[in-house]
């Protein structure tokens, strides 16, 4: 029961820290865009934070490029448990118009495991929004 | 176009060729050795902004670019340098323009030129590639060796 | 001198995008900055180079998010003065709209940014929110909320109609009341100004030595706008004005921050109204691209954007080297943050309004190796995978 | 009972002449000759206490006060010469030597009723103080003249006032007098005790003896001395002259209050700039004494028991914190701030402790010192409500003081304890230091939290109320409610806290964006005030600070230099050779006075 | 002076080139597609009348100078239309690129002279040569394109101006 | 006295203060929310920040100083509900016996624990937290400690029973221009004790990315936010007593709490983060300044 009640906080309150490893910025432009008026993610309890420590999710943009390989691995590791990542955008999902890219050691999902991927380039707000309800769905 | 002339006039023979692809774009062709002549007198004579160099591979030999801009009139004069490929060193004009920092070390760092008297000629995009490997020289390997 | 790191970044919330900066500092005061980049780096110089003259515009797109419009005009602009072509009439007007249409997001996105590290998130939220209608123009216009793929060489994609002109207008005009309201509210604050006035100021000697541009000059009373000075698109036929400020700190980046804004309003709603007016294509067909070489300029919201190509008549460029605006500007670091506080120095890098992901374009290689090996298809791919496994077994990976 | 003083003073006097005829290798020998002297001393005073009956003779007084300054006392030597067990320095046989002289005059001060036999005690204190800083080696030997010649110099400041007063009444017994400060000369009479008291326990402007000695006497002499023999002594002579020998006088308790409320002020943003753990503790040394100046000059009986108290908890955190201090110069060699850090891991119980002794310092409720604090609050605050008219600038002061105080505290706690670990450590492989040096330690940050929590029980019931002969204080009771919900609050939450202890935990790299960690990404934490040195109107007088005019001594000093170029050729400029002929002559001096 | 041989006889039978090139301006450049695409314009187009090829073009990429076809290389979407649509079947499809290649018959940089026309060595039908003057006083239905290149080859052009007159 | 008294006191205190603090930090979110066009989170909001938070795992540096890290929290916690609980007790002492001073010392070890946290993190950028958060206590506690001393020059008591009686039998401490100002003071300086924007350096999220609370999650984080919203109602509570004249009645004791808060909110949201140094000039200038003419006002009378 108390571990339900948990849960469901979890789901209420989601912590999200933003992880750009060699995007075009735009899908960066677009989380923070998920947090102001039009959006306001801040609805569904979702907080933007400054340290990963803080995280419940981790939004990953993106191709991952080497030089953030090992980067983002630390950063996984450093993320308390139970913790999420949302892949966004098409570099991210797949490494978008970059894929040929020598500096690519991405997709996320090669790096660290992906719970979401929201593809786009960039996704809409609203995309995102909908690819975290679908984070939500997952949690159980 | 007074201005190519006076930099004609001032270096006459210095200039291998000037080149005029339209009239706001010029391509002045020196030795390297006459380079910080050329640019001293660009950047504080005529008060031209540093644009940017481009460094290009031409296999037989390398070419740097430095691009200037003449905000007023709105022409961008283009230095075009050869120099040896097996050997690619020049040196450094960051003593004049210090913006030339960051842009000279991109070239070392992709190109492989060497600078002279450059105050801090480190990798800094690309360190975690071995060294020797410069991703735009037409003949890299295509892929560090790992 | 006793040295501490404190790192800014690369996962920083000051950035939207990976970047390091070690401050050297003694206390608050930092004594020096050390700028570590590379991790953005996608390689797009060299990428460019394997890809067809139209696709190169989809990918410059890439360079960035926020001046998704601004590289591709700049390359159009490098490779018509390459080829010699000379765009319709009607897609001046268009390239100018979409332009100042870019300028207006991006400068208010700026603002916005510049109060939330402040920590004034009020005004984060205030200037966001009046973003975005200018975001829903775009997708009206072009499809796409931001990366817009307008540009063409030789034109643009896309037309703008007839009734999107009226709405479009519309719309402009209740923003300008809104702008008008939060420059007001930005520029009268005292506080903002406590904070902002006097700090980081860059001498227009410094803006020369590191070849500023954009806002980061013009707040320096350097008068340079590319708009201007190479006219393009349709800036030479519409009247407006370059703004400029003497102080160079970075309330003056502000002042001309949103001073733009009410330019870009002026350049857009001339050039609606001409545009209705004027009849024909979007676009010449261009067939070759010769050999040759070519500059394009464009004054993005941070500044010049400044490309080169050389092409050898194929249908890919020799080389394509872009300098953005950023690359040039943000090395100013050197002289504006030096003895200010960590706390100003932050706000100093976001004056300047720095993204990082144009600075690290270049590279990118995947040329098969033609003389002694060739890979086709499939080994890459094996190549890749196995690289990517490999990386996966030794956490800490590194070459060598 | 007038032979049993003899015996106490006699007693080390004795053993303290003794040890400094011992060879220098005879370590642990002397070590039990000073702990154990020391030992019987204070078992004595601890289990009479109380039961010596009052005693007012014509050379010694044997009254609350006495009793309570000679606890101390021997208190103090006992743990010092604890933690002296482990002591590397030259001349051990003169560092315990002059330890136990120092205890031994320290005693004879509080029990003498004649004032010069007062002088005589106060000019050996002097001698051994010097003596003692001079074991710090070469670097110390300017510091340890400055102070002797400041001390010494306050010495004749003793006398003259003596002189005065025997002028004005004719006696020279301190309970016997009373005298109304109704003429000059009898306020300058104060005034030279005042002075006496202040250089003793370092008010300013008579302080600057006590930051120049801090960097280069050994720890045990600074936690000894000028952290709480010599504060003991002096308000012990200030609460003497205030309380017993003259009367209360508007202008005088004014100055009095100045002064205190100036030292805690200024002497704190001194400490906060400062890169040297000792010298930042010295500063404080000297910051605290306001406090008790302002208590004692509260002139009501809720500030001057608090003022008393203050001194009491003062000797112990700040003896608490030096020896602290010695603890980690012992292990890491250094006491320089910018080269520590995260030694809390290594040396724990060190740890714990300095973080006590901090937390008192800074008045943190419920350590002793808040309660102390408090009491001279509420002292100001009755005074304020018999007419004193700025009471509430005094207030302001000693709260902002003691914020300031925090602030550097927590400021040494980061770049000692916490923070990271600098280059310098993270090679060296530091251990707790051993026990008799933890324990002392251990046993004083103890009585910070004791006297805290038990504040009305032990300290104020046993020692000050009667001193005071006040039987009820409402005020004090006042803290009772907030004390125990404090208490309880505590329990409390070390109940619960445990229960919401994180079960499930991991290890995890530190977050700095990402980025590797380096070695240089440390904060030492001397930068975090420079703020406060930069704001333009402070910085003016830091500057004039480091010029060191505000030191009385350097500028008294190049006045008298620029007179007397002429008369030095007569010095040889062997200070000892002066020195042993100064205390050959007190001894001679004391002999004949006794007889007398 | 050495030219470029090419025996458009045995070269236009191969289904797709493989040979390597040493002009590494771009990854993977095949020049000889860039020659045999202005082989197959010049010789081996019939010149039809009604130009099947350019109609065919979905994106307006093939035009018609002086009765040569010209592909533009900014335009063609390389979807193959025209080599479908040609009824002679001239136009190989591999030489219907997107990313067009270039070959400068080895006249501008190379690292090494063994780069120089490993083209030559490295095309598995031997339809490459590199020869000099001597060599090509034997061979017939020699037809050159610029300077360097020598092609052998039955020229259309010559029927197509035969039936005209 | 009643040992049941006292711990019920103190529970009482966690629970009132605790429930109170989390429904005040909502306000201060759907505010800030309502202020910047956005709708805001819904009620329960922070408790469900809360009960995830101790749901989740706690990831301790390697740097760390794991006693510190783990005492500072509970010291931070405890510390704010024993004040809570001294404010509380004059519900069952009366009169009840406590003065400013403790108040005064009691609220200033929520901030030495954000330093002690930052400080044991081993993390520089907590250490430049840590190192702000000290400069910032340095800064606001003068005028603090100026604002709070005002009534207590008005009625020669430090006692803040005594003080709420005057304002009973009078009229309320910021009826009078020296309390106004005082309240303002006080307010502003409590600000800086909230860490809310303007002076929020010490976590500065766009700067330090949360400075001092950066190594913190789980558990730990859940009792420092817990720490921070129990400040917050205590300390909008306290300004209600001192200087608004108390709950006598809870209806306008309500609103005069609610009115605090905007005020606090409004601040908060109108203004952007100062510099420590700006902080330490801005406090000990101005703010102090006021503060002493409005102690001077108060002994004049006023
Ligand atoms: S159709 Fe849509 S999803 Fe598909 S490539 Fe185009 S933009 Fe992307
Ligand atoms: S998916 Fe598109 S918008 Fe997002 S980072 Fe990649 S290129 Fe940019
Ligand atoms: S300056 Fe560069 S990163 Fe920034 S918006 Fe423009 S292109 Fe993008
Ligand atoms: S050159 Fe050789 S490989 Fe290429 S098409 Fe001709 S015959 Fe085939
Ligand atoms: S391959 Fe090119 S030229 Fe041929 S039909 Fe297609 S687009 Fe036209
Ligand atoms: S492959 Fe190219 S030509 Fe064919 S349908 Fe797709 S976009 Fe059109
Ligand atoms: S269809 Fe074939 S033969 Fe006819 S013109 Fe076109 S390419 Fe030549
Ligand atoms: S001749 Fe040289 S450039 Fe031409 S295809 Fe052969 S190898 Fe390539």
């Amino acid at each position: 029961m108390a571990i339900d009640l948990k849960t469901k906080a979890l789901k209420k309150s989601l912590f999200v820290f933003h992880l750009s490893t060699g995007s075009c910025n735009n899908c960066d432009i677009e989380i923070l865009d998920c947090l102001t008026p039009r959006f306001d993610i801040e609805r569904f309890g979702m907080v933007l934070v400054g340290s990963v420590k803080h995280a419940d999710v981790l939004l990953v943009t993106g191709i991952g490029t080497i030089k953030n390989a090992e980067r983002i691995k630390k950063l996984y590791e450093q993320m308390p448990k139970p913790g999420f990542v949302v892949a966004i955008g098409a570099c991210a999902c797949t490494g978008g118009i970059f894929k040929e890219g020598y500096q690519m050691a991405g997709p996320i999902d090669k790096i660290i495991p992906v719970d979401v991927y929201i593809p786009g380039c960039p996704p809409k707000p609203e995309a995102m929004i909908a690819g975290i309800v679908k984070l939500l769905e997952k949690i159980k | 176009m007074e201005i190519i002339e006076q930099v004609k006039e001032k270096f006459k023979s210095k200039i291998k060729s000037v080149f005029f692809h339209n009239e706001k774009r010029v391509y002045l062709e020196i030795d390297k050795e006459d380079l910080i002549d050329v640019v001293k007198f660009i950047f504080h004579d005529l008060d031209a902004r540093f644009i940017t160099a481009s460094g290009i591979d031409n296999l037989k030999d390398m070419e740097i670019l430095y691009h200037f801009s003449l905000d007023s009139d709105g022409i961008v004069i283009s230095l075009r340098v050869f120099i040896d490929r097996d050997n690619p060193c020049i040196e450094s004009i960051t003593s004049i323009v210090k913006g030339a920092l960051n842009i000279e070390r991109e070239m070392y760092e992709l190109l492989g030129i060497k600078f002279l008297n450059h105050p801090g000629l480190k990798r800094f995009l690309t360190d975690e590639f071995p060294e020797g490997f410069y991703p735009l020289r037409k003949d890299s390997p295509g892929r560090a060796e790992q | 001198m006793k040295k501490v790191i404190v790192p800014i970044g690369p996962y920083h919330s000051l950035f939207e995008e990976p970047e390091y900066f070690a401050l050297y500092c003694d206390g608050e005061r930092v004594v020096d900055i050390e700028w570590m980049a590379g991790y953005n780096h996608r390689g797009i110089e060299k990428l460019s180079e394997s890809k067809h003259w139209d696709q190169v515009t989809f990918l410059i797109e890439r360079i960035c998010g926020i001046c998704s419009t601004s590289h591709p005009i700049a390359y159009c602009n490098a490779v018509e003065d390459l080829a010699k072509i000379e765009i319709p009439e009607r897609a001046k007007y268009i390239r100018s709209i979409v332009g100042e249409l870019e300028r207006l997001h991006s400068h208010l996105l700026w603002v916005g940014l510049a109060g939330h590290f402040l920590g004034y998130n009020t005004v984060f939220m205030w200037a966001w929110k009046y973003r975005e209608p200018i975001l829903d123009i775009m997708e009206m216009v072009t499809g796409n909320r931001n990366h817009y793929a307008m540009m063409k060489i030789g034109g643009v994609r896309r037309d703008i109609e007839n009734e999107d002109i009226d709405i479009i207008k519309k719309i402009l005009d209740e923003l300008k009341g809104k702008l008008e309201m939060l420059t007001g509210a930005v520029l009268d604050d005292p506080v903002l100004a406590a904070r902002l006035k006097g700090v980081g100021v860059l001498t227009k000697q410094d803006i020369k030595d590191y070849g500023a541009v954009g806002p980061v000059a013009r707040a320096s009373g350097v008068d340079i706008d590319v708009r201007r000075d190479n006219p393009h698109a349709a800036y030479n036929l519409v009247e407006w004005k370059v703004i400029t400020c003497q102080d160079g700190d970075v309330f003056s980046k502000a002042v001309v921050r949103l001073l733009e804004c009410f330019e870009s309003i002026k350049i857009i709603e001339q050039s609606l109204v001409r545009l209705k007016k004027i009849k024909g294509d979007i676009a010449i067909e261009v067939r070759y691209i010769p050999s040759g070489e070519g500059i394009g300029r464009y004054e993005a919201p941070r500044g010049e954007c400044y490309h080169y190509v050389r092409s050898d008549g194929t249908s890919r460029p020799v080389r394509h080297k872009i300098r953005a605006p950023s690359y040039v500007n943000i090395p100013t670091f050197k002289a504006s943050c030096i003895g200010e506080t960590i706390a100003d120095v932050t706000i100093i890098l976001a004056g300047i309004d720095p993204c990082y992901c144009c600075t690290e374009r270049a590279i990118t290689v995947y040329d098969a190796d033609t003389r002694k090996k060739l890979f086709d298809g499939k080994d890459l791919m094996k190549l890749s995978q196995e690289k990517t496994r490999k990386i996966k077994k030794q956490l800490g990976f590194k070459e060598k | 009972m007038d032979i049993m003083v003899y015996y106490f003073i006699g007693i080390p006097f004795i053993a303290g002449l003794f040890c400094l005829l011992l060879p220098d290798k005879w370590k642990t020998l002397m070590w039990a000759i000073a702990f154990d002297v020391c030992l019987v001393l204070f078992g004595y005073f601890v289990y009479f206490f109380d039961k010596i009956p009052a005693l007012t003779g014509n050379l010694f007084v044997w009254d609350g006060l006495t009793n309570f300054t000679l606890l101390g006392v021997s208190f103090f030597g006992l743990i010092i010469s604890l933690y002296s067990y482990n002591l590397t320095i030259d001349f051990l046989n003169r560092y315990y030597g002059f330890l136990l002289l120092t205890v031994a005059s320290g005693i004879g001060v509080s029990v003498s009723n004649n004032l010069l036999l007062m002088a005589v005690f106060w000019g050996i204190l002097a001698i051994t103080l010097y003596m003692m800083i001079n074991l710090g080696g070469s670097d110390a030997a300017y510091p340890a003249k400055k102070t002797f010649i400041m001390v010494g110099g306050s010495d004749s400041f003793l006398i003259l006032g003596i002189a005065i007063v025997w002028v004005l009444t004719g006696v020279l017994n301190i309970t016997e007098m009373h005298i109304e400060i109704d003429r000059a000369l009898a306020a300058c009479g104060f005034l030279s005790f005042v002075i006496a008291a202040f250089t003793k326990a370092g008010a300013m402007p008579f302080h600057s003896w006590i930051p120049e000695i801090a960097e280069n006497a050994p720890v045990s002499v600074m936690a000894f001395l000028p952290a709480s023999i010599d504060k003991l002594l002096g308000i012990y002579l200030l609460a003497r002259v205030c309380l017993n020998m003259f009367s209360y006088h508007e202008t005088m308790w004014f100055l009095l209050r100045l002064v205190g409320a100036l030292t805690i002020v200024c002497a704190v943003f001194m400490a906060l700039i400062q890169h040297n753990m000792k010298k930042l503790l010295a500063y404080h040394a000297v910051s605290q004494v306001g406090y008790m100046v302002l208590g004692i000059a509260s002139a009501n009986s809720v500030g001057v028991v608090g003022g008393l108290f203050h001194m009491l908890n003062h000797a112990i955190y700040k003896c608490c914190l030096f020896l602290g201090a010695g603890s980690v110069e012992e292990k890491t060699k250094t006491t320089d701030l910018d080269q520590l850090g995260g030694l809390a891991g290594m040396m724990p119980i060190t740890f714990v402790s300095f973080l006590f002794a901090s937390f008192a310092i800074s008045g943190i409720p419920p350590f002793n010192g808040f309660f102390s604090k408090w009491m001279i609050y509420q002292g100001l605050v009755e005074a304020g409500k018999s007419g004193e008219p700025s009471w509430i600038l005094w207030i302001v002061m000693a709260l902002i003081g003691s914020g300031l105080t925090l602030a550097s505290f927590m400021k040494i706690i980061h770049a000692v304890f916490l923070g990271q670990k600098s280059a310098s450590i993270e090679k060296k492989d530091i251990k707790e230091v051993h026990w008799t040096m933890f324990v002392p330690a251990t046993i004083l940050s103890l009585l910070c939290l004791c006297f805290g929590l038990f504040y009305f029980q032990i300290p104020l019931s046993k020692f000050f109320l009667p001193i005071m002969r006040i039987d009820n204080m409402e005020y004090i009771l006042n803290l009772e409610l907030p004390l125990l919900l404090i208490i309880a609050g505590i329990i409390l939450g070390f109940v619960i806290y445990p229960m919401f202890m994180p079960r499930k935990r991991r290890i995890a790299p530190v977050f700095i964006g990402g980025e590797k960690q380096e070695e240089e990404m440390r904060i030492s934490g001397t930068e975090f005030y420079n703020v406060i040195r930069d704001t333009r109107f402070l910085k003016t007088m830091y500057v004039a600070a480091e010029k060191k005019i505000t030191d009385l001594y350097e500028v008294l000093k190049s006045t008298v230099l620029y007179f007397t170029e002429g008369f030095r050729v007569i010095h040889t400029g062997i200070l000892g050779t002066y020195l042993t002929w100064i205390l050959f002559g007190t001894l001679v001096f004391l002999y004949i006075f006794i007889r007398w | 002076m050495k030219k470029l041989f090419i025996d458009y006889e045995i070269c236009n039978r191969c289904p797709g080139c493989v040979v390597k090139c040493s002009y590494v301006f771009h990854p993977a450049n095949n020049g000889i597609t860039a020659v045999r695409e202005e082989i197959a314009f010049f010789f081996a187009c019939r010149r039809c009348d009604d130009y099947p090829c350019v109609n065919a073009c979905p994106n307006n990429a093939l035009e018609r100078e002086n009765g040569i076809i010209r592909r533009s290389n900014f335009l063609c979407i390389s979807c193959k239309s025209c080599a479908l649509a040609c009824p002679f079947g001239t136009i190989p499809v591999d030489i219907l690129q997107y990313l067009t290649e270039r070959c400068d018959i080895c006249m501008g940089n190379r690292l090494n002279e063994e780069d120089r026309f490993i083209c030559v060595k490295s095309c598995p039908y031997g339809a490459l040569k590199v020869v000099d003057d001597e060599q090509l006083k034997e061979m017939k239905n020699l037809h050159t394109i610029g300077q360097h290149i020598i092609v052998k080859v039955i020229n259309w052009l010559e029927i197509y101006q035969i039936q005209e007159k | 006295m009643d040992i049941i008294k006292i711990f019920l006191l103190i529970l009482g205190s966690f629970v009132i203060f605790g429930i109170s603090g989390m429904i005040s930090g909502w306000l201060d979110r759907k505010i800030t929310a309502r202020l910047q066009w956005r709708i805001g989170p819904p009620w329960w909001q922070n408790f469900a920040d809360f009960l995830k938070l101790t749901g989740k795992e706690t990831v301790i540096p390697d740097r760390a100083n794991e006693f510190l890290f783990f005492l500072s929290p509970a010291i931070g916690i405890i510390s704010v509900v024993i004040t809570g609980a001294v404010l509380l007790s004059g519900i069952f002492y009366k009169p009840a016996r406590w003065d400013l001073f403790i108040f005064i010392y009691l609220m200033m070890i929520p901030s030495i624990t954000i330093f002690l946290a930052g400080a044991a993190s081993g993390n520089v950028l907590a250490s430049v937290g840590a190192g702000r958060e000290l400069r910032l206590l340095l800064s606001y506690e003068l005028p603090f400690i100026l604002a709070l001393l005002v009534p207590v020059v008005k009625y020669h008591s430090a006692q803040i029973s005594e003080i709420m009686n005057y304002q009973m039998m009078y009229k309320i401490n910021v009826g009078y221009i020296s309390g106004l100002i005082a309240f303002i003071v006080g307010l502003l300086a409590f600000q800086g004790k909230l860490g809310y924007v303007p002076f929020d350096v010490s976590e500065a999220e766009t700067e330090i990315a949360g400075g001092t609370f950066v190594e913190y999650s789980g558990v730990l984080l859940a009792m420092f936010k817990l720490t921070k919203w129990i400040l917050l109602s205590v300390g909008v509570t306290f300004f209600v007593i001192y200087f608004l004249g108390g709950f006598h009645n809870l209806i306008t004791g309500i609103l005069k709490y609610l009115l605090v808060l905007l005020l606090i909110v409004l601040i908060k949201n109108t203004n952007p983060r100062l510099r420590t140094d700006q902080i330490l000039r801005f406090s000990w200038g101005w703010l102090t300044i006021l503060g002493f003419f409005a102690l001077i006002l108060s002994l004049a009378g006023f």
